[in-house]
């Protein structure tokens, strides 16, 4: 994967976002605070702003820049998250102008690592952790197939574990505190989760 | 619910702006990052006291900039935590040289973002203190939750560490002043009525004519259980109740009782609710000492109310009375 | 709209039970007839200052007792007049020997039952003096309509007409003053969302999605015309324009912009209003030299806003700035 | 008329406003600020909480009595108004235990004399002079039948006009600050003037 298709990535990445804004407010509504739409669009609207001038030789200092728009303007929870998660992914692949599977999977895994470093979340409190744990297994899983099916299934995982969301009792975030009430809705964070995971698929199958 | 706004992104912005000249000798506007400071920041040699959270709890906190309050307060969009470089920012822009108490609301984002901006300010120099506050008693702070919210008694947490700041108090004082004022504060609230965000559209719950959210927070979000709709004053028992059993508040004790209009509830209603918690505190075998009355901070327009139990002590009390000055809370200047 | 309360016929009474237990050291609460005096009334040798009204525009009026503002304030039922009785009692328990100014909100009842009560006040020897209030611009002062409404320059009133007292000025004098920030003042409102009166179980009247009630009273009643939902920045120029217009405001005035939550508008909207007010009044050539944001005059949970521009000279402009306790209004003291 | 008929025809008229604060209600919400009807409800329950210790020697004394507590509980305009009617009154029948048509004619014209020198409304200004002034001339014209015949025209006359209020503009009172829009809505103090004269009526006939 060379730092064109990153690109391409963040870019899909941000017209998913946008496309499915209204849905990721409505999934904040039923168990929180109604902002993850707004808050995941504003990030990546700024960051899209950014990416058309970026230098393409450093795929780490895109990862970088996409990390630091998004902590200073995404907020909430899901700010300082997402942002872990790029900031994260960036030392993996810095100076690299192309990664091969091997530091995809480390990058995922670091943002993963920084992602519950920071949030303390474990499998199952019903986080975006729930999306994008099972996609490194998947993607880790993925042995004798091309990256880009890898990464394919690695959505699905994301996806998967994001509707595996539903029927759990949050136990971080501001779905904890609606208690029971919380189960029966699919997790804003993890549906945001598989979106940016899918657009890393659609933009590796090209 | 409508809306008084141009475009919904545009809100918080044109919000500050209407509060830069409403307020000119009181505080500054930073626009990007959004925070405010008080006019005469920073103030040199004075631990400074620094606040924020996501708009739509107006006036929490932009309204508490001031004199004897706080030096700076960032805003995030509606219901949004602010971000790391507003924080840090502001926390520069107010750094007097002697220290940051800065009072975070225990919610996931507002947490982790001034975790980070901490950091930052530590990588500059800048020695913070974070007191948080988590007064909630409707959410059980046990593993299985984010913990307890900070609520109501930000609102008096604000004030002491501000006055005690203000009278010179040094770092680490102002700061365990703070969390013994959290430590000792309980809270708990009931919603007649959702409110709507800007980009939402829509209220996030629904309520028929003949019920209520009891242990509501302040982002719209749905409280722990539906009930049917009830008086007043057996609302403000089921308030007072957990609050009181929950310290638990002991005969003998001063208080302040604090009575919180959510948003849309009349100030009427707000009294009503007062009277009867003022009888509940008093039968409890406590002296209500101060009380605080009104929308101080809100759910946009959310109706409801939430109430705020205060066990203090001479030095609460005295850094209560102390003067302020700013745009919500004004006495002794 | 929901209400926290008990049985309705007691909102009035509970609410001042629960004000004179928040506010013990600020006013004093009569029972029967009701009314809240200020805690060291009678002044002797001040003239004394009541106002009133029917409840449900709170902090209007009782949220205005205290020092350098209302000796006494009359509640009545929730949109109704208070009773001569009351006002008369009121009258006499604030009477120091030097006069008593009524400012009365231009209301056929309001007007009624005060200027009874001032026939019973001569009767017993006690001089009064009437600031009428009708600054309100929406409707006609024609002999086809009971008057101009009189709105939010009744805060402004009560505080300047209060300090003056409290400086020591003759009646006479007092009652000018009131009377020429009345004159200097003009207000419009709009509502989004109506109230409902406890006792009538329902608002008095609908809106859909998209529309607003355009000029607006304080008594839930209709506006003059209903009209399509716009942007906070057209709706800001749709209240200026007309109170602009109706003084008219010259350029090179100072003035005083007051911008009003009608009960359920969040502060930040009322924020946003705030910033195109200013500017619109800056536009014309005006200066504002002073500002109040927030819900003063209320119309229970009304979602909507009223602008009050008033020209001031530097005796308003000092009376305002004057020292002043009361529960909504506190500053230099 | 003795001094129990009038006494009848409060009570008569307690019952028939509490009866009635509903419909009072309503029409006060449609063109004014919804509080008729508690007012006139408040003030008549505390009237007939006094009636029925009250001396029945002095038809004066009962209005005088009558009016003073609509004065000092029911507020807003119309308390005044029906406060002043029930003074004057009083005071043509002061001291009367039996009054005859013309005494109770006498009465009327002091009433709405009193309320149109406080309120300063003329006729069709749409409010409860409307009611009073027809039924006035209703009863005041009503020669040759009972004094019961001549009370029930009068009460008619004041239904009639409560109802010609409907497409009024209002002139006077609250409803004037609607201006056109306070057409086809019928006044809620004209409505009210109708069941007390309805009352009075109604106890003239037993
Ligand atoms: N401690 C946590 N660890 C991981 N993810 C979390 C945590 N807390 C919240 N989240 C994620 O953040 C999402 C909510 O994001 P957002 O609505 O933007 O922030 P906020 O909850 O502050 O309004 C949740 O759906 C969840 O996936
Ligand atoms: N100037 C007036 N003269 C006569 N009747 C009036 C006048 N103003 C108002 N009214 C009557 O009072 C009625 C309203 O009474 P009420 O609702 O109790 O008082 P308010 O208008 O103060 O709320 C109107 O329907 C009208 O009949
Ligand atoms: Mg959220
Ligand atoms: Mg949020
Ligand atoms: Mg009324
Ligand atoms: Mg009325």
């Amino acid at each position: 994967m060379n730092a064109d298709t990153v690109v391409q990535w963040i870019e899909r990445a941000a017209e998913v976002i946008e496309e499915n804004e209204k849905t990721l407010t409505e999934l904040d509504a039923a168990i929180g605070d109604s902002d993850h739409g707004a808050n995941m669009a504003r990030g990546f609207s700024a960051v899209r702003g950014k990416l058309t001038a970026h230098p393409r030789d450093d795929i780490g200092a895109i990862l970088k820049m996409v990390g630091m728009t998004l902590l200073s303007t995404v907020g909430g929870a899901s700010g300082p998250l997402y942002g872990t998660l790029f900031l994260e992914a960036a030392k993996i692949s810095a100076g690299k102008p192309e990664i091969d599977r091997v530091v995809i999977l480390q990058s995922l895994a670091a943002g993963l690592a920084g992602i519950q470093k920071r949030g303390k979340a474990e499998p199952l409190d019903k986080t975006m952790v729930d999306a994008l744990g099972p996609a490194i297994r998947a993607f880790e899983g993925a042995e004798g197939v091309s990256l880009a099916e890898a990464l394919a299934q690695a959505a699905e995982a994301a996806r998967l574990g994001a509707e595996a969301t539903i029927p759990l009792v949050a136990r971080k975030g501001r779905a904890s505190y609606l208690g029971e009430r919380s189960a029966g809705h699919q997790d804003p964070g993890a549906t945001s989760m598989w979106l940016l995971l899918q657009s890393l698929a659609e933009a590796g199958a090209e | 619910m409508k809306k008084l706004l141009n475009a919904p992104s545009d809100l918080v912005k044109e919000a500050l702006a209407g509060m830069a000249l409403a307020h000119p000798g009181l505080l500054r506007v930073h626009v990007d990052p959004a925070f405010l400071v008080r006019a005469d920041a920073p103030v040199r040699g004075k631990v400074a006291v620094l606040s924020g959270g996501g708009s739509g709890h107006e006036p929490l906190h932009g309204g508490f900039v001031g004199r004897g309050m706080l030096d700076a307060a960032c805003p995030g969009a509606v219901f949004t935590s602010p971000t790391p470089d507003q924080i840090l920012e502001a926390t520069r822009a107010v750094d007097g040289g002697a220290g940051v108490v800065h009072i975070v609301k225990n919610y996931t984002g507002d947490v982790m973002n001034f975790e980070m901006a901490g950091e930052l300010a530590r990588d500059l120099g800048i020695t913070t203190e974070t007191v948080l506050v988590n007064d909630d008693v409707a959410v059980e702070n046990s593993l299985y939750t984010a913990g307890r919210r900070g609520v109501g008694a930000t609102v008096l947490v604000e004030k002491i560490c501000g006055a005690a700041a203000e009278a010179g108090r040094a770092l680490a004082d102002v700061a365990a002043l703070g969390r013994r004022v959290n430590e000792h504060g309980r809270s708990m609230g009931i919603a007649l009525s959702p409110c709507t965000v800007p980009h939402a559209g829509k209220p996030s719950f629904e309520l028929g004519p003949d019920e209520m959210e009891v242990g509501i927070g302040i982002h719209g979000e749905p409280g722990r259980r539906r009930a049917k709709l009830e008086p007043a004053d057996r609302i403000t028992e089921m308030l007072m109740h957990p609050i009181l059993d929950d310290l638990p508040f002991q005969a003998g004790k001063d208080v302040l009782l604090f009575v919180n209009g959510l948003g849309a509830t009349p100030l009427l209603e707000l009294y009503v609710v007062f009277r009867k918690a003022h009888e509940i505190a008093a039968a409890r075998g406590l002296r209500v000492v101060r009380s605080l009355v009104g929308p101080y901070i809100t759910s946009l327009e959310m109706a409801g109310v939430s109430i705020t139990l205060l066990q203090v002590d001479e030095e609460m009390v005295r850094y209560w009375d102390a003067p302020v000055h700013t745009a919500a809370l004004r006495w002794g200047v």
